[in-house]
């Protein structure tokens, strides 16, 4: 089961993906963050449309927040999701 | 457990207690409390959604929380954060800083609150009276407020 | 009636939410509880007296939070100070600045402690286990602590 | 009536000269608070010790704040007292 991530969505970006998570393998020339995004955006137009703006995305690995260079070596769980709005 | 996430109200007034029942080394305890505001006029706000991202929520909290005590003598912190759908006037967030003096606790305060709104995973929804939904944006402003504590001679004890 | 000084115990829930029930246009309120520490092992501290100057201390107070209301938005404020005698773990003081946002909330805080330990004219006296009074001095920070604000460019919105 | 006022002491000022307050006819000489200060300290060895180092002591004049250089022209009531530990 080696190259399968789960991809984790919140707020907008959910909503214009359609999905919450989902269980995905990733091509094996996905070294990064940013591969991801650019690989997702080939995924159809609602992936499209969410990623279409991609520096304002925000995203995290294995629940820490990581910028879009960071490697994606080992992770098991990449999220994408718009600057936060709590508190 | 010091870091709640919650779709329960809170009381400030049980939250401070627990904080500082038999603690006489607390002299100071500063709290924050967040709520949602109505709207104008032109565009109330009928329910603020409250969505977070389980897990990664908890541990950034944690992670702020710690930060918070390595940089402030405090005997005590708590954050609790609501989720799910909220009225105006209803509590959104609590941030408890308890030390011996009261510039210790208000900077901390201060700083849970900043580093709070820019780094844990939080997403905020306003839905109008017409069933209309819109995201909030992140506000500069908040990023500007926590990068003032990036300073370590400033802000370090 | 925001300012109250009494014998009285305070609970920060209860002041807090007579301050923000029915008002959405609040989307922040900030408290300071200030209680009596115990002393250290070689200085214990059994109770804490507070005196203060009738009627000088609720016109002082007032004037303090007509201050910060002029410095601030702020929706409103509450002082209560108890007088007489207290024990350790006892609460002293309580102050709420409440406002449409978190910074004017803080900052009107921290401001109205600063007054309020400079200015309000009261005075505390510890007494230990062996029944020895000392009153307690003044501290030059408290004084620091209030020149901070006097600098308007900084600190008037 | 004129020339009566009420002298006010608090905290160890007042266990110093031992009592809270009195109703005293000031000398006309007795212009400024410092005046008053210079009097009361003729008044007998416990008003000498309160305000021997009278520099730390505040005083009101009619519940409002003043400086030692302030005048008591009208003034109905003065207090003396350490420096103010609230909070």
């Amino acid at each position: 089961m080696t190259g399968t991530v789960k991809l984790m969505y919140f707020a907008w970006v959910r909503e214009k993906v359609g999905m919450s998570s989902e269980d995905a393998q990733l091509p094996e020339t996905a070294k990064t963050v940013a591969d991801v995004m650019a690989w997702l955006k080939t995924r159809g137009p609602e992936f499209q449309a969410a990623f279409e703006n991609d520096t304002v995305i925000r995203t995290a690995i294995d629940q820490t927040h990581a910028q879009h260079d960071a490697t994606i070596l080992n992770a098991r769980e990449i999220a994408f999701f718009p600057p936060v709005t709590g508190g | 457990m010091t870091v709640s996430v919650q779709e329960a109200d809170f009381n400030v007034g049980d939250e401070t207690s627990r904080l500082t029942d038999g603690n006489t080394d607390i002299g100071a305890v500063v709290t924050f409390t967040g709520l949602v505001r109505g709207g104008t006029d032109t565009n109330p706000a009928a329910t603020m959604t409250l969505e977070h991202y389980p897990g990664m929520t908890e541990t950034e909290l944690e992670r702020i929380e710690a930060e918070a005590h390595d940089r402030w003598p405090l005997a005590a912190t708590r954050i609790v954060h609501r989720v799910g759908p909220l009225q105006p006037g209803e509590n959104i967030v609590l941030v408890i800083a308890a030390s011996r003096h009261r510039q210790a606790a208000f900077e901390a305060a201060a700083f849970l609150m900043d580093y709070l709104k820019t780094k844990a995973p939080f997403w905020k929804k306003e839905t109008d009276n017409a069933g209309q939904g819109a995201w909030v944006d992140a506000r500069e402003s908040d990023n500007i407020a926590t990068d003032r504590w990036q300073n370590p001679s400033k802000t370090r004890r």
